[in-house]
């Protein structure tokens, strides 16, 4: 295929270029043909770093081009192509079509692990949702900080919940759809309990009762349902 | 070669004046010269004929006098053109003298074609570099995309956990007490010191026969391990204080309780 | 090609995806039309300066696509347009065509002017490719200078290829596809006279008796001997 290209690849040959290019000997009298404008308008908005208005265009046309014509077919030949002819103001620029704009990006997926804080922190508000910060930082017994709740949202595993109806009005967390799809529960009450655990033997027997969510009434009907999982 | 049949049709000596004057125009500008071999190149034009028909002796006779001229003129010349020279000297004496059947190694006409081959291998390099140069450019006579969009990295980190992560994650910190890293547990345990101090405190006021478990101080009577560590501490503290004559100690049989008393001949503390 | 198409569709934007790629859907099934796969193609290749390898291109297209296939139809598509897409050792890119060049002396970026050494340099290596540094010498008579092939390196258009497995595993020099790029060729085989100068054996290497450069420290020394027997 590369034989159709003789006229990038063929050297130095002024006369070649002369007889490709029929307008270079009698430029200065007639304009060149409007397939010849489109071809000189479709070169330079290719290689110009900016948008071209159509003044710049018509400075760099041959005597007696219609940049504004040539825009006008060019245009066409171009839709519904995978680029565009588009307008930036009162200049033109090729333009990658919108519906392909996804091909621009170059996507890498890094599987990596959940951190051990944020796995303890999907857990417990997994297993006590709807739960507040300071409830999950008092179970781990270590403070939650601020990126791990905001990790576990952005990968939407976790959301805001209602907030409490308690001094400060806490926000609470609450998994997300997207959590139980990936842990393949089909609801948070799925989760197997600490007698579940303990039978699994992943809980060991002299740990006592765990301590129930919250009672605040205004979360109750949500959290109901999980209570009757830790009792033993 | 093609030069053979012009070998001999020269007389070393045989030098007209062109030759000369291209010898001495060729010193002027010797420092634009590349090395030797470009010198060759330049002087073999002088005959103008197909570099693959040139005369080799003619050409070492050219480069010759080109070098005398310099020697000449006191003209500093490379070692390289020097070793040429040379070259060329040995060369010329092979191409003119009949061969010696017993003489080792190539033959002149041999070393003649490789530096014809040489020559003209330069020489097409130059006009391949040429050729090359001439050609449409990029950035020149083509142009590439002006305005080229940047290719975004998008990078998606997927975390994963699975089910049994979230569960014994959970497990481990509702079971955090099991989990915790092995260290002495100075909460429960009672110093022989600490019970010696106590003991000393209290031996004054006791002047009978007192079980050693009364001894045992107020929180460290209940708990079962707690309760181990008192009774140790104060049973060795109370050794200590026999030994130092502060206190007797008795016990009726095995297993029976501990007795002790202050004992009488000791008043001071 | 992108052998994980689970890995470009992401949760996150799948939908917005699926809104405006008609082929997101289905195309775990079927690859989207050829008719579409140039447009992707022409968007790809549109919006990069560098030429793209058919490999690249295979990985940001879609599951299922041909990006050779592609690449020819969309190839003829452009014959004749202000525009052509040329290959460049395995890789595509779009440049203007050669015959618009006095259009673009804005677009013109000054091309290094290069030494004459450097330009023998430069045609040896890409004649002779892969070459070492001895023979290169050999062929200009001359020892190169360090710098030159520095600065051949250094713009792009030479690297080093694979050591000769001669004594010594001297390293050998190769032109790049910045190279080819530049100069408008699809390999090192469409170099200008390539072929005439092997049938002529100009290509080969002879090892000559004709004294050459002396680099070697060593030959160095006898060269200065011998400078005395020529003093006046």
């Amino acid at each position: 295929m590369s034989d159709d290209f003789d006229d990038l690849i063929d050297p130095d040959d002024a006369e070649a270029r002369a007889a490709h290019d029929p307008m270079a000997q009698d430029s200065l009298f007639d304009a060149p043909t409007m397939a010849e404008q489109e071809r000189m308008v479709e070169a330079i908005l290719f290689a110009t770093a900016e948008p071209v208005t159509l003044k710049e265009l018509s400075d760099r046309l041959p005597h007696g081009c219609d940049a504004a014509e040539a825009i006008v077919h060019l245009r066409k030949r171009y839709e519904g192509r995978g680029v565009h002819l588009i307008k930036v103001g009162d200049a033109y620029a090729f333009r990658t079509a919108a519906d392909l704009a996804y091909l621009m990006q170059k996507e890498t997926v890094e599987v990596r692990k959940l951190s051990r804080a944020a796995i303890e922190t999907l857990a417990i508000i997994a297993y006590h949702q709807p739960v507040t910060r300071a409830e999950i930082e008092e179970i781990r017994g270590v403070s939650v900080s601020r990126g791990t709740i905001d990790l576990l949202i952005e990968i939407e595993w976790v959301r805001l919940g209602r907030r409490r109806m308690t001094p400060g009005r806490p926000v609470t967390f609450v998994v997300t759809q997207t959590f139980l799809d990936h842990f393949g529960l089909e609801s948070a009450r799925d989760l197997p309990g600490i007698k579940e655990l303990r039978a699994a033997g992943l809980l060991d027997n002299r740990i006592g009762q765990v301590p129930g969510p919250t009672s605040d009434p205004e979360d109750q009907d949500e959290a109901e349902g999980q209570t009757e999982m830790f009792e033993d | 070669m093609s030069q053979t049949p012009n070998l001999f049709q020269r007389d070393a000596n045989d030098q007209t004046v062109s030759e000369r004057l291209a010898a001495e125009a060729l010193i002027i500008d010797v420092d634009g010269f590349e090395g030797p071999l470009d010198v060759l190149l330049t002087l073999s034009r002088t005959q103008k004929v197909d570099l693959l028909k040139i005369s080799i002796l003619t050409l070492a006779q050219q480069y010759l006098a080109f070098v005398e001229r310099a020697k000449q003129l006191r003209i500093e010349l490379a070692a390289d053109y020097l070793v040429m020279a040379a070259w060329l000297a040995f060369l010329k004496s092979r191409l003119l003298l009949p061969p010696d059947p017993t003489e080792e190694g190539p033959t002149g006409e041999e070393l003649a074609a490789q530096l014809a081959f040489q020559l003209e291998r330069l020489q097409a390099m130059r006009d391949a570099a040429a050729q090359l140069m001439a050609r449409d450019q990029l950035g020149r006579d083509f142009f590439a995309r002006g305005l080229p969009e940047t290719v975004e990295r998008v990078k998606h980190v997927k975390y994963t956990a699975n089910l049994l992560d979230l569960m014994q994650s959970y497990s481990r910190i509702r079971t955090r007490d099991e989990f915790r890293p092995f260290v002495m547990d100075r909460e429960n345990v009672y110093t022989m010191e600490q019970a010696l101090e106590r003991m000393r405190d209290l031996i004054g006021f006791a002047g009978d026969w007192t079980d050693l478990s009364s001894y045992l101080p107020q929180g460290w009577d209940t708990h079962p391990a707690r309760r181990r560590a008192a009774t140790a501490a104060t049973f060795a503290a109370s050794l200590e204080l026999a030994k130092s004559g502060k206190v007797e100690i008795r016990q009726s049989e095995t297993f029976a309780p501990i007795e002790l008393r202050r004992k009488d001949s000791t008043h001071e503390r």
